[in-house]
């Protein structure tokens, strides 16, 4: 064989005074099961103090507010400072109206998955501002490439329930075929694309619709959804390295409620940066926003949904929220968090701040708000009912075996009517 | 099964200090399935460690780590999301050694649950060995009992070359039959339930008969071999049920050995039909008996479609399509 | 082989306003293998363009921009280079259509250069058609001549569903038939290779027999079609060889009716042997044609490793491998 | 089926004023073949002006240190500000003759491709200060994960010449058996990681080899290689939220050439950040360095490489250079590029730029640097003579088929054994 000739410097010439050794560093969350609940590392500033900075401002002007908390309501139910405004009083009770109905929704959905009427189901509890408060922003022809949490946005865009719980059911009316886990909706006219279970694919999927509108001069535009824990997938990246090249029209949204199932944040952020600075080595403007004020999320959805219809191109969101449900039905948080952290998030429940604030106006009340709220557990168990009578997962009609055939193609080819076949002669 | 995958990396972490455990929810919450639980505990958080949502980044760290000299034993959460890595995988784990003629290596293991049965949907419930056992460079083994899942495991992990270590979940809990209506029987009521404490090793590419029978070859592995076992006996066939264990490297002795005997041979896997593993499997079958063989080789599998939910038990090959199939192979 | 390719996204582009062509280095430079030359200046930069490297990107967007209405063709650079867009493609892609049920479509072609025989190594020499065969709601087409290339590439485009359509590099410039020692021979020499202007579309599904012959069956795809006719020239056999053209969907309807005439069976293709696409076609033919065979089916294929730089022809199936492999199938 | 009901907000609430066309928009470069090269875009600050933070700063207080260029060698050939002095001038005249011998290599190998002797071969002209710089910083024991634009590493370190060549000509020297496409080299001893001809995908392995040595204790580092294109790639996403969360001992470096193949860099950048800012919203300290000026490429590495030893963690370095040649042997940049592009780069040319600083120093001379590039031309002549004796990939001895399938496995399993045989046998 060769053998080696030395004739460069070599390493080893740096003899580092340094060679202590290395240390492996692991975040982990300030709190676990049995400790005190302790959101002192988050800070908050008080509502009303964020600039509002105009919609063509350039991505390094406004760096700062990624490192910041944008809200509207304080403490006393006041919307507050340049933000504020951008709902009537009317609006802002239909806002309300949603998140109930969601609450009422998930509520509902959680029960029926208890009683095996269904075999899964994720709430999104503490976090309706942020779905419901951004479709009311949106326009007729925009696309949502939401997550499973993201219920919020159907809900708001006036979407049948029914067809809702039907997709839950996986019975004869879903509109799925029961082809879909439940909660994994998909209604083109309401703006809501198909969701996929693979985490963060759709973050990038969003940009290519929004550039797709772009070449074709027309005015739609799409938003992206991604939980904290999703930002690190690889599809994060891809989608903001071409929504930055194109300029895509597009909202990037991050909900950042803290949990991926069992890890806290600091294991997808590193604990070292926000989720909205993620934005800034691309050149992409964004806000972090307070996730739980409606008004806040509104306002901060308005500003960005405007740049992208201005060919200002993407923004991307980091909404600072709590999830104060499990993760799924599938989960049991009090392994990895005390239970009480929810009560102790700072940022408080988004249906009370806005019902307080709207109550603040004088245009609410607490006797309206319970009417509100028993109007949505009504609507919801009765709707349920009528769903049960398409079957659920458990029992009644179902869609049949040939539903799974359908749809791999446009036409079935060959392989495919073989296998159907098979199925019908029972092979 | 559960335990018994956990007992292997226990086990492991204790008599080498360079196996190291990670993958989301791996570490603290000791795994969505529970496999970790108590691992972190025990070993500390630079051992057992929780990981980003980037399987992609899970497995580049693993070649790192095990070109460094650690033996990473990886999670993938689900199988169904393994192919944000499948590059890192298939180009990068499984190249290693052949490009760098042998200076850098790929020990690692990637554990990661697959198959259906649980109302998972698509994206809960593939099976996609056959997407590796195309690769050049890495071992796919899917065990379907306890004791073999230990013993894999550990020589999964001991292997100096990347292993896909695929655990049917559906048989997590028990031998599961396909007969989803009935109650599930625990391990515990099962001889392959039982599991010796310590260190074993199932050595990779040596099938194992799960029934000696004459008249038929049924070759399966994973949650399958129940599935296959509990069809012949309700429809009295009298088959060799042949449990692969690994499925690269093959145990081709072991299948040939078998077909030669009852010239008849039914293939049985969860995948989709087309390019699945039981191609590979029908094609060497007929390319090493062919004149022993007196029907065609077969294969009952998932249809060639997504996983649906709803038609759940409609995919899944079921003992009575087992049976079916073996029947035709039995008449032709 | 280049200019059809490119005469198919030429005629694609004028005729459908949602045509858009993009890729690495696809724009302005018209591509590395120049497929894309001239056609952004002709159709601007909203048509065609340059994207950045990240191949699931690529398709990312691409699923994105079919949903919206476009139809998208991708260039991917190399196929070695298709796998970080492997998620993408496999369990976003393939499945949108089924699991929106039908409210949103993936209409994109996805083109690439595959194959090996021009010194690329383990990563300019991949042919991975068999990881696109198996996953339901993907097209797999590979053309062998310029001809059927632009006729199915164009049939790719309108296609409402995702194509894979693989590009047998060698072939670019001419019938390689494998005797790489020899002085390359033109498309302009070729039949297959006039290329008739405007639009036309070779269907997919559809095989071409382009020989016919009785004492055998060959079925290839690529490059491996000339070998294949090479190979049973040089060996005097008459050997029916038939040019796959799209894998999925699959013509076994011609497969069946050559090998039920000829009863033996040989497929070749440059791939790696374990798990590759002629473990299907192998099935398949045993599983409809058993009673016709007069000898195991057998393949010749790319062995199971890397693909070599400096031992390229070892590797490759040449036209001696094929021949041998369709005397021992004669003299079976 | 089941009907829609209308009980939301809806989205076509907002009825934006601003709702004209969207627009595409492509970055293209300033200039194409035909045009007058352009660097106007490219700011310069003088030598010197930036300043030396302490290594254990804090990400957030060297923000803007991503958005300048740290140079040391001013005009005059001057080593200036607070960077300088890492290098005594014996060590900068070995760091000269690393970069010399790295051209001259490149030109040898260069020709032999030219000469059918093999089938690719990659230049790194004007970016040697880089590779071989960094190389001086790091010890024994460090790891590199590079590209193919590395080869200055290899030969600073003082590999074999010889076993590059045989590497490059895939003859029966070969030490990689001619598997691996010419300069995909590999030589552990030299830390020096198996380059894949995958982009990207090594970014993120480098942080798993800093991560094992942090688990073990031990105190080697890994340094990581990605270019201005590659940075696209969700391997480089994946790298920085691995090397953020674990505060993993590596470099990460960006080699910023301007060019990707045929694409400028704002196809990866989209014109609108640095690629030393893409570390910020990791919390990842970066620095943006004169790719050009040996001493800063030493200094930064230093500083970058003394962080990861003190377990401060990772660091991000871009190098802002010029690809003087065409990408590799298979390409013809004047395509796309104006042919005299690289003469205008203001960064001038690294060799002569550290020669001109030596012979100011008044420690070298013009005549001393001739014989060192007439030394290396003939070191490299005689070697590459002694390389074909080991044979060329186009004639002579070569490995044997065999080779392919060793090393598949550790143990080379039936199946292989069996293919083994049948090539044995003419199969
Ligand atoms: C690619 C992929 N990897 C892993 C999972 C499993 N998984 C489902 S949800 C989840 C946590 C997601 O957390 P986050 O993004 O914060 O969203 P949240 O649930 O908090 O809304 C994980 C790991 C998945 N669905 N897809
Ligand atoms: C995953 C992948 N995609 C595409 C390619 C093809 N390719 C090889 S080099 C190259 C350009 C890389 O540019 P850059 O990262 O800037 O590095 P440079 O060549 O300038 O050093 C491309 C696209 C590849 N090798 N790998
Ligand atoms: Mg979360
Ligand atoms: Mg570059």
């Amino acid at each position: 064989m060769v053998t080696a000739t030395q004739s460069g410097v070599g390493p080893g010439d740096e003899e580092s005074p340094e060679m202590s050794p290395l240390r492996f560093h692991v975040p982990v969350p300030t709190v676990r099961p049995g400790d005190e609940p302790d959101f002192s590392h988050v800070e908050i500033p008080p509502a009303g103090t964020v600039e509002r900075p105009p919609v063509d401002v350039a991505s390094e002007d406004i760096r700062h507010l990624a490192h910041t908390i944008m809200r509207i309501l304080n403490r006393d139910g006041e919307a507050v400072g340049p933000w504020a405004g951008t709902l009537t009083d009317e609006q802002a009770i239909e806002g309300l109206r949603a998140m109930v109905r969601t609450r009422a929704y998930d509520a509902r959905m959680q029960m029926a998955q208890r009683q095996g009427k269904t075999s899964f189901y994720v709430q999104c509890t503490g976090e309706e501002a942020i779905a419901c408060a951004q479709q009311m922003a949106l326009s007729a022809g925009d696309m949502n490439f939401p997550t499973y949490r993201q219920q919020g946005l159907l809900l708001t865009a006036g979407y049948s329930v029914l067809e809702m719980m039907c997709q839950v059911y996986s019975n004869s009316g879903d509109v799925l075929r029961g082809r879909q886990l439940p909660v994994m909706y998909s209604v083109r006219d309401a703006g809501f694309f198909t969701i996929s279970g693979n985490l963060g694919t759709q973050y990038v999927q969003a940009v290519g619709y929004a550039m797709a509108s772009a070449i074709k001069g027309d005015t739609a535009i799409a938003s992206a959804w991604i939980g904290d824990g999703a930002t690190a997938s690889n599809d994060f990246h891809s989608a903001l390295v071409y929504a930055s090249v194109y300029r895509a029209p597009v909202v990037l949204n991050v909900v950042n409620n803290q949990w991926a199932i069992s890890s806290f944040q600091g294991i997808a952020s590193g604990n070292a940066a926000t989720f909205a600075s993620r934005a800034h080595g691309y050149g992409i403007p964004s806000l972090r926003v307070d996730g739980n004020d409606f008004l806040a999320v509104h306002a901060a959805s308005r500003w960005a949904i405007e740049r992208a219809r201005q060919n200002l191109g993407p923004t991307l969101i980091e909404w600072v929220t709590y999830r104060v449900a499990a993760h799924s039905t599938s989960d049991d948080p009090s392994k990895y968090r005390p239970r009480e952290e929810s009560d102790a998030w700072p940022l408080g429940d988004p249906v009370i701040r806005l019902k307080n604030h709207l109550i603040n106006r004088g245009c609410w009340s607490e006797e309206q708000h319970r009417q509100m709220e028993e109007d949505a557990s009504a609507e919801m168990l009765a709707t349920a009912k009528e769903a049960e009578t398409y079957g659920t997962l458990g029992e009644g009609p179902k869609p049949p075996a040939r539903q799974m055939f359908e749809g791999v193609y446009k036409d079935m080819p060959p392989h495919l009517q073989r296998q159907l076949e098979q199925i019908r002669q029972g092979y | 099964m559960i335990e018994a995958v956990r007992d292997a990396m226990d086990v492991m972490l204790l008599r080498d200090d360079n196996v190291v455990v990670f993958g989301e929810d791996v570490g603290y919450f000791g795994g969505v399935f529970r496999c970790t639980d108590g691992l972190q505990e025990k070993y500390g958080s630079a051992r057992v460690f929780d990981t980003p949502i980037n399987e992609s980044g899970i497995v580049g760290v693993a070649v790192g780590m095990g070109a460094y000299g650690l033996r990473p034993v990886a999670e993938v959460q689900f199988a169904d999301y393994v192919y944000p890595a499948y590059d890192q995988l298939t180009q990068e784990a499984a190249r290693l050694r052949h490009r760098s003629n042998g200076q850098f290596i790929s020990p690692l293991t990637v554990r990661m649950p697959c198959g259906g049965g649980i109302f998972g949907g698509q994206t809960h419930s593939q099976s996609p060995e056959a997407l590796f056992t195309h690769v050049a460079g890495l071992k796919t083994v899917m065990p379907s009992n306890p004791y073999d899942a230990k013993g894999l495991l550990i020589a999964s992990i001991e292997d100096d070359d990347p292993v896909i270590f695929l655990e049917p979940k559906r048989v997590y809990n028990g031998p599961f039959d396909g007969h989803h209506d009935k109650p599930v029987r625990p391990w515990s009521d099962h001889p392959l339930g039982e599991v010796p404490e310590g260190h074993y090793r199932v050595e990779l590419g040596e099938a194992a008969v799960r029934r000696e029978g004459n008249d038929l070859t049924i070759i399966t592995y994973g949650t399958m071999v129940f599935v296959a076992l509990a069809a012949i006996e309700e429809a009295g066939i009298d088959a060799e049920v042949i449990d692969l264990r690994s499925l690269l490297p093959l145990d081709i002795d072991a299948i040939e050995a078998s077909v030669k005997k009852t010239g008849r041979c039914v293939i049985v896997h969860e995948a989709t039909l087309t390019s699945g593993f039981g191609a590979e499997l029908s094609a060497q079958i007929q390319e090493t008996c062919f004149s022993s063989l007196e029907a065609p080789v077969s294969r009952v599998t998932g249809w060639d479609t997504p996983y649906p939910h709803a038609q759940e038990w409609h995919y899944f090959p079921g003992p009575k399509r087992v049976a079916a199939a073996c029947k035709r192979a039995m008449e032709y």
